[in-house]
């Protein structure tokens, strides 16, 4: 299995850096129930790394405990060098880690420019006062956010739904507003929770291409989960493979998809 | 594969227009026909309207403000529009919702039971077919305890499906079976699927994006763009139409691209622009 | 013993029967907020409903004859006849079973998978709706309940237990309609909670609570359930007006009880059968012992905060009431 | 004409006190123009307005109907008393607060335009205490009296009255606060039980005295010793109790009696003419009779004042000035057919409160009537006075109000 | 075309997010606020002033208030009335200790004091969440009117528990006390209005709003991303509770003059705000203001079709209200859930999309 911890450069020539963020022998329990047991595994800084598994295996909850929603019962997070304590998800969310979320979370009552918006949150600090008033840093800070989103929105594309309540949009519109949420708040660390679950394949490569700018213009982290094989044997680095709680496989794409175990547990049949 | 099953039209959906919040128009004329014993896939991208008319069919647009507001619907040649969801279930249409839609607070054996909400033939019967669930999704029985919100994404969708097979429908209509499953659990649903079309002679009516496995399976496709079909046909000749080969099976001429090679900001084509 | 000690015992006793009566009008929210995520606030009118038209039909009352005699210029009043008790009660749960019926069908049929909120409003609504119906019906002045229920201390109970302390104590005071109360609750929740947690219609109920959408894609019937809930709480609220009723005649004030009831609600849980009871329980012994030790201190009257306040330091450690059901929270 | 606003409450938690006054209130006005033609010749002009016992409600009647030319409040609530407090004043409307609103008013210096003859809760609790005076041999020092009241504004008014005669007759004095709306009042009556006063006073309105005489009937308290102040002592106060409310006493203003000579009038002008103002069946009650008894003062007042200023059609400043003269006799009572129904009183300038006089009166449920124990009893006038001036002074001083005479 | 926007293009990001960024809108907004303050006033009477005018100018003060916290942060709250009525007491309260002190700054005192008032009751809201707060937040209710109502300091130890305001002035002109002209009372809450929608138009379209909204959407979800929910509750809470405070000083001291907090200031006006932003629609300032004035115009209504129309007894017309407000509420739920806002939006949609159905 393929552990790297030194900085390395992919095929397509791209640089990986230092370990970003490091579990290390994280367990999660749910009353009797183990969602997680005993995993270590790192993410170096501009990678892509992909998180697979049956359903059920616990994926979701290893993103939950790195966003901060979840605190693992044993186990230590290092985020950039540094044990991370114990901390509310907002407080992760400060560190530079953003993400999307498996059953999608937007926020429904507002439009898409205001979800968007939401993501530039820890960016914009103006007081009660300000807001109130609508006057200086308030409205200052108001315009220069929208720029950033306005670009975030042009680059995923989603200019002409901007001023659409988001309850009303298709399922597939959702997730890259999502994204756009995401990305809006310029994380170094960017988790997706099935990013292409639900979408047809034309949506996918669609949905790929941001990802791989994302990572590739912004130089920006990524860790997701996914069920289509494709998706994760084309776009990662390195691939872990959970199963019940357990990690039965990491490393790149090719080990992965060769490893006995996994096919067992997961692929059913070696995937191509 | 059974294309040339002998066909009788079980469900008729003719030329339907649906509007949401009175202002949003999303159907424009949706015709199609789901014959008995038939697998039929209602393809397309997001938003081209697959939930709406599944929705418009099992008549659960009404709680989402949505209505129809042209076109005919029959089940076994009676209009069916007017009825309620339960009314048809009893007639054995059953919709598995896009999403899930599991009882969060109940179990995952209660979430089955209430599936059999709509049957009278008794509890030995209920409790056959519990095992039968139980045995396709071998998951459930082990969870069979927890509550349903508690149960990982794939898990709620095997309840989902389960629930609805608990009903011992003649039609299932299938929203989505496929989102968010793992691979061999996919092939694994669409397996069933396929058994109990052939064993149990239960058609299907099934919108997914994942237009590769539906066609694998499906015996006829319609293609959805957004409100209208654009396309009909028996699977396997869909299967080799170019452009569904390009838009939904990402199959070009050299064969499967990476996806990391899509990088051609390829412009959609639309047949209906 | 000492006559204080005994006399907190005597406190705490009649804080558990004070409980059950407040119960009685929590379990008509919990039943309905557990098949529809409905928060009825209608429920207190509902029980002054439902006993209006219990007395109302006991005395042979023309309904709505104010109205009548104001529109026609007539002067009627009453039938001139009298209805048995047994009869009347029946007579006012069909009446109850139709205001279901009505309620599901002009209402909350068209209000399927709206949030909580807007349900809730129309509740308030209803309760507004209700309360003038009633008044129209059956007039605003105060009735008599003559049902013939016990009423006062027991005798009993304090013969037989003013020997427990010195002089100054008087024995137990243990209200007989308290009692009654208390058997009616008991046998009332059994059959709800055996009714909710293993009978088919039962768990549909729950499952409508979670999902309507999902419901409804099952086969289950709405309307059916619902009116089936709104019948139950029409029969939780008649008992709850009766007992009610009793203490203080049938009057507009009845309405007002299901203020007593909402911190019961929160303490046991929007869900729980079984919290009713016990959340019913907590709240009166919890705020009679705290105007028996503390009231004098502070200038009395504390009942009503009290329980509120009592009721929100049990939320601060359990969110969801003691039996509620957990709050799923996932992403 | 004469134009007469009824702020009444026939709906909400207080209809079964609202409706039976406004009834009375109305049927003497009716009864006054179909025998005599309203008063003096002027037709009276009654405009009802339905508060449901609410302040703004309040307000809003107050505002519609002021601009008909009202000429004088009964506001028959303490909170929209208040409210109407400064706004009267402001416009030079007289307000005639019956036994309600706000007790310091009997000052008439400091509040012009404001009347709380003929007695109010000052004189009541006085009256209260001289009652059980009179009971005891003039002695109460030992006992131990306790006073139930409703948690507001009205329930509170006693206590300070109650406090000075606790101290000048030697009785342990406590208190028991009931909540709004007052359904529930175990702990009250287990606390009464376990402390055994020897009387209970009452302050209740609403339901919480239908509450309160079960609860004293179910811990056993004899019902005798049990005193509620006038507007805890209707019918509808004790009915729901049935038998258990025996003996039950209260306070009233105004002794009742079915076969008063008005009431043939009310019957036959008014009843019988199609005209009752509610369905006809409260006559003769305690509240309906209070009504009936606080029109007859209205009406006493503008005749007066029509003498005063010799014009039929008057002001609201000179029914002020009617009522500021008004002079209630038993003779005149006779003669308008209510004998003894109230005290003779007499207002001035500096007394707008009237005599305070109050009988005492115990509810016989099985005749199902209230009988009278006592003859008028006055209050304690040295106990009260000093606290109406206390009152209304602090009251004038924060108004910036310079007391004195109109 | 009666309603459009074309034509009507944004060239900053400042002008997109204005508060009416379509031109006509903006327009008919200038011409009700000039109607408001350049024409009622001379044509204003007390009948007016005081039967609808006042009341539905302060109810949409504290409607607003209601609705940033229920509407636009998510959390119900029946505490409105204790709320108010601490606005109440805090500006009797100012007012008799400061004399000299602007009534003008009382009330915004009062509004301050109630909101940290509000915010130590929001604390809870970081647990309980849904119906379980709504009920929480009757504690503060009943908690404050038995306060008020207890320590006679409050209410300045007067015998019976009532506050009065005394007279004061803005401008030499009186705004409180029994002197005051309809006009003065009806400007200075028009002025305390006006403002309080613009501040409320303001916090709600930045990021402050965005907070709240995104914890009443999903407040997992929003804390995952960065939104401290203490944080944000806590500032809905206050704020909220600012323009209640404000409300309620307004209501005892402009409006009613006398009160007592059992009676002005019980459950029942928790409800009445509530039911005013629920019909008006939750999340939107407009909605506030429609929903107040729809419950305080339509008894009004409704009294003087039945009453002085057609001579029904007052009592039948006060239960038919019953009935029929009961009815109409239901009624405009089933037809438009989200309010009469909502309902507006959509008419607006409908004229915008004029003469073609969709
Ligand atoms: N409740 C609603 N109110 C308004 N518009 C809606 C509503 N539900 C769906 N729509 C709109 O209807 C269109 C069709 O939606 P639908 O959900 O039927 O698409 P779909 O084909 O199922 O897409 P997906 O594959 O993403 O599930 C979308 O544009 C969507 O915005
Ligand atoms: N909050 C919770 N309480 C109890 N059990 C939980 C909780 N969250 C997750 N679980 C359980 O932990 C296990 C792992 O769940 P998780 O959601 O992480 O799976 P997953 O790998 O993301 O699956 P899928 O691909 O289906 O989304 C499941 O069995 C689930 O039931
Ligand atoms: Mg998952
Ligand atoms: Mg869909």
């Amino acid at each position: 299995m393929k552990d790297m911890l030194t900085p390395y450069v992919t095929e397509d020539g791209r640089q990986i850096g230092e370990t970003l963020m490091d579990m290390r022998n994280i367990t999660l329990r749910f009353g009797g129930v183990e969602a997680i047991k005993d995993i270590s595994f790192n993410i170096q800084e501009g990678e892509i790394r992909a998180i697979i598994g049956p359903n059920g295996a616990g994926k979701s909850s290893m993103l939950n405990v790195i966003s901060g929603f979840y605190n693992p019962q044993e186990g230590e997070v290092w985020f950039r060098g540094k044990k991370r304590p114990p901390m509310k998800p907002f407080q992760v969310a400060r560190l530079g880690i953003a993400r999307t979320f498996q059953n999608i979370a937007l926020f429904e009552g507002m439009s898409v420019l205001d979800n968007v918006m939401t993501g530039r949150l820890n960016h914009m600090n103006a007081g009660l006062f300000s807001q109130a008033l609508w006057k200086g840093r308030a409205e200052r800070e108001e315009t220069e956010n929208r720029e950033a989103v306005e670009r975030v929105i042009d680059f995923l594309e989603i200019q002409a739904i901007r001023k659409t309540p988001v309850g009303r949009l298709p399922y597939g519109l959702k997730k890259r507003v999502e994204l756009a949420r995401a990305l809006a708040a310029e994380p170094k660390l960017l988790l997706l929770d099935e990013p292409m679950a639900g979408m047809n394949v034309e949506e996918k490569e669609d949905m790929s291409r941001f990802i791989l700018d994302v990572n590739d213009e912004f130089g920006t982290t990524i860790a997701l989960i996914e069920h289509d094989m494709g998706v994760v044997m084309d776009l990662s680095d390195r691939v872990i493979v959970m199963d019940y709680g357990r990690k039965i496989g990491d490393g790149t794409p090719d080990e992965v998809r060769n490893n006995q175990e996994v096919i067992d547990a997961y692929l059913g049949v070696a995937h191509d | 594969m059974l294309d040339d099953k002998p066909v009788e039209t079980l469900l008729e959906v003719n030329n339907i227009e649906v509007i949401y919040n009175h202002v949003i128009l999303v159907l424009k004329g949706v015709s199609l026909t789901v014959p008995k014993g038939g697998i039929t896939a209602l393809l397309g991208g997001n938003g081209a309207g697959k939930t709406t008319t599944l929705k418009a069919i099992s008549n659960l647009l009404h709680s989402e403000r949505g209505e129809v507001t042209k076109g005919a619907i029959t089940y076994r040649g009676e209009p069916v529009q007017d009825l309620s969801p339960e009314a048809l279930v009893k007639r054995g249409v059953v919709q598995v919702m896009e999403g899930r839609h599991c009882f969060e607070h109940l179990t995952i054996e209660e979430n089955l039971l209430t599936g059999a909400y709509t049957r009278s033939d008794g509890g030995a019967a209920v409790q056959a077919d519990l095992e039968m669930v139980y045995n396709y999704f071998p998951r459930l029985r082990e969870r069979r305890k927890s509550q349903a919100g508690y149960t990982s994404g794939g898990e709620q969708q095997m309840c989902a499906i389960g629930r609805a097979l608990m009903s011992r429908p003649e039609t299932i209509l299938l929203d989505e079976p496929s989102m968010g499953l793992a691979p061999q659990l996919v092939e694994e649903i669409f397996g069933i699927v396929k058994s109990l079309n052939e064993n149990e002679g239960v058609s299907f009516l099934l919108a997914e994006q994942n237009t590769n496995v539906a066609l694998r399976f499906a015996h006829r496709g319609y293609i959805l763009e957004s409100g209208r079909v654009v396309m009909e046909g028996p699977a396997a000749e869909l299967r080799e139409n170019p452009d569904v080969k390009e838009f939904y099976l990402g199959l070009s001429d050299e064969g499967r691209k990476s996806f990391r090679d899509v990088r051609s900001y390829r412009r959609r084509k639309r047949w209906l622009a | 013993m000492s006559a204080d000690f005994l006399y907190g015992i005597e406190v705490i006793i009649n804080g558990l029967m004070a409980g059950v009566l407040y119960a009685l009008v929590a379990l008509g929210f919990v039943l309905i907020f557990k098949a529809s995520g409905i928060f009825n606030y209608a429920q207190g009118v509902m029980a002054l409903f439902a006993a209006l038209t219990l007395v109302g039909i006991m005395e042979g009352e023309v309904p709505f004859s104010h109205l009548i005699n104001a529109v026609f210029g007539t002067d009627i009043h009453h039938f001139g006849w009298e209805v048995p008790a047994l009869l009347a009660i029946l007579l006012t749960l069909v009446v109850m079973i139709f205001f279901a019926w009505a309620v599901q069908h002009f209402v909350f049929r068209h209000l399927v998978g709206q949030e909580p909120i807007i349900l809730f409003m129309a509740t308030i609504g209803l309760a507004y709706f209700l309360e003038g119906v009633g008044d129209l019906m059956w007039g605003s002045d105060i009735k008599t309940l003559a049902l013939g229920l016990p009423q006062g201390g027991s005798l009993w109970v304090e013969d037989m237990t003013s020997g427990l302390g010195g002089d100054d104590f008087y024995g137990f005071f243990i209200d007989k309609l308290d009692m009654v109360a208390t058997v009616v609750a008991i046998v009332l929740v059994t059959g709800l909670i055996l009714f909710a947690q293993y009978t088919k219609q039962g768990r549909a109920m729950r499952a409508v609570a979670d999902d309507h959408q999902a419901a409804l894609s099952v086969g289950i019937s709405l309307n059916f359930i619902w009116v089936l809930v709104w019948s139950l709480a029409g029969l939780v609220a008649l008992v709850a007006g009766v007992m009610w009723g009793a203490k203080s005649g049938v009057q507009f004030s009845l309405s007002l009880i299901a203020l007593k009831a909402l911190p019961v609600l929160m303490l046991g849980g929007f869900t729980s059968i079984p919290g009713a009871i016990v959340g019913g329980l907590i709240i009166g012994v919890g705020e009679k012992l705290f105007e028996y030790m503390i009231g004098p201190m502070v200038g009395g009257a504390t009942e009503n905060w009290f329980a509120y306040v009592l009721a929100l330091i049990f939320l601060v450690f359990r969110p969801q009431g003691l039996f509620g059901e957990k709050i799923i929270e996932r992403v | 004409e004469l134009v007469i606003p009824d702020l009444s409450y026939r709906t909400g938690p207080y209809a079964a006190g609202g409706t039976p006054f406004s009834d009375g209130y109305q049927d003497y006005f009716n009864m006054l123009n179909a025998r005599d033609g309203g008063i003096g010749g002027e037709s009276i002009r009654i405009l009802e307005c339905e508060t449901g016992y609410n302040t703004e409600k309040g307000v809003e009647c107050y505002e519609a109907t002021k601009g008909e030319g009202a000429l004088i409040y009964q506001p028959l609530s303490t909170g929209i008393t208040y409210q109407l407090i400064p706004k009267a004043t402001a416009d030079g409307i007289p307000i005639h607060t019956m036994g309600y609103g706000r007790t310091s008013a009997a000052n008439g210096e400091v509040f012009n335009w404001v009347f709380n003859y003929p007695a109010n809760y000052w004189d009541a609790a006085s009256v209260m205490v001289n009652y059980l005076l009179e009971e005891n041999s003039g002695d109460l020092s030992g006992k131990k009296i306790a006073l139930i009241y409703h948690n507001s504004a009205y329930g509170k008014e006693p206590i300070r009255t109650l406090e000075e005669l606790s101290a000048m007759h030697g009785f342990e004095f406590t208190q028991l606060a009931v909540d709004h709306p007052g359904q529930e009042q175990k702990s009250q009556w287990l606390q009464i039980r376990r402390e055994r006063p020897d009387y209970v006073l009452m302050w209740g309105w609403g339901v919480m005295n239908q509450v309160a005489v079960q609860e004293a009937a179910n811990i056993g308290f004899p019902m005798e010793n049990f005193i509620g102040n006038w507007w805890a002592g209707a019918e509808h106060d004790v009915t729901p109790a049935g038998a258990a409310a025996n003996g039950y006493k209260s306070l009233n203003m105004n002794r009742i009696d079915a076969n008063l000579p008005v009431f043939d009038d009310i019957r036959t002008l008014v009843h019988d003419a199609g005209n009752a103002a509610g369905d006809g069946s409260n006559m003769g009650s305690v509240l309906y009779t209070r009504g009936m008894y606080a029109a007859m003062l209205a009406a006493e007042a503008i005749a007066k004042a029509q003498e005063i200023h010799g014009v039929s059609a008057v002001t609201p400043a000179m029914v002020r000035d009617g009522m500021e003269a008004l002079e209630i006799t038993d003779a005149r009572m006779e003669e308008l057919g209510m004998a003894r129904v109230g005290p003779a009183f007499s207002v001035s300038c500096q007394n707008h409160g009237g005599s305070g006089l109050g009988i005492v009166q115990q509810w016989d449920a099985t005749a199902g009537n209230w009988v009278a124990l006592t003859d008028y009893i006055a209050p304690d006038m040295s106990v009260i006075q000093p606290l109406v001036a206390e009152d209304s002074a602090a009251f004038a001083a924060e108004a910036g109000i310079e007391p004195g005479c109109l | 075309m009666l309603y459009r926007e074309a034509g009507d293009f944004k060239t900053s990001y400042q002008e997109d997010s204005q508060t009416f960024p379509i031109a006509f809108d903006r327009y008919r907004y200038w011409a009700v606020l000039a109607f408001a303050f350049l024409v009622v006033p001379f044509v204003i009477n007390d009948y007016w002033a005081n039967a609808i005018l006042v009341p539905f100018l302060i109810y949409a003060i504290a409607a607003i208030g209601l609705n940033i916290l229920t509407g636009y942060c998510g959390q119900v709250s029946l505490g409105t009335g204790g709320f108010m009525a601490v606005g109440a007491y805090a500006c009797y309260k100012l007012m008799t200790s400061f004399p000299d002190v602007s009534i003008v700054i009382h009330i915004i005192l009062s509004g301050g004091i109630t909101a940290a008032v509000g915010a130590a009751f929001g604390l809870p809201s970081l647990r309980i969440k849904g119906f379980y707060l709504a009920v929480a937040t009757l504690a503060a209710q009943f908690f404050l009117v038995w306060l008020f109502n207890k320590v006679s300091w409050f209410y300045n130890y007067s015998a019976s528990g009532q506050i009065n305001a005394p007279e004061r002035t803005v401008f030499g002109v009186p705004v409180t006390g029994p002197n005051t002209e309809a006009w003065a009372q009806y400007l200075i809450c028009l002025v305390f209005v006006t403002a309080c929608a613009i501040i409320a138009r303001n916090l709600t379209r930045g990021s402050l709003g965005r907070t709240w909204m995104s914890i009443r959407d999903m407040d997992i979800a929003a804390e995952i991303i960065g939104v401290n929910p203490l944080k944000a509750k806590l500032t809905a809470f206050a704020v909220s509770s600012f323009f209640i405070g404000i409300a309620g000083a307004l209501f005892f001291a402009v409006y009613l003059g006398a009160v007592e907090v059992g009676e002005a200031f019980g459950i029942q006006k928790s409800f009445l705000v509530l039911f005013m932003i629920i019909i008006g629609g939750l999340g939107s300032i407009f909605g506030s203001f429609a929903g107040a004035a729809f419950l305080v115009v339509l008894p009004v209504v409704l009294k003087l079709i039945g009453v002085d129309l057609l001579g029904w007894p007052t009592d039948l017309v006060a239960h038919f209200q019953l009935v029929i407000v009961g009815a109409l509420i239901m009624f405009f739920l089933i037809k438009e859930p989200h309010g009469l806002a909502q309902l507006w939006r959509l008419a607006k949609e409908k004229l915008r999309l004029w003469p073609f159905p969709y």
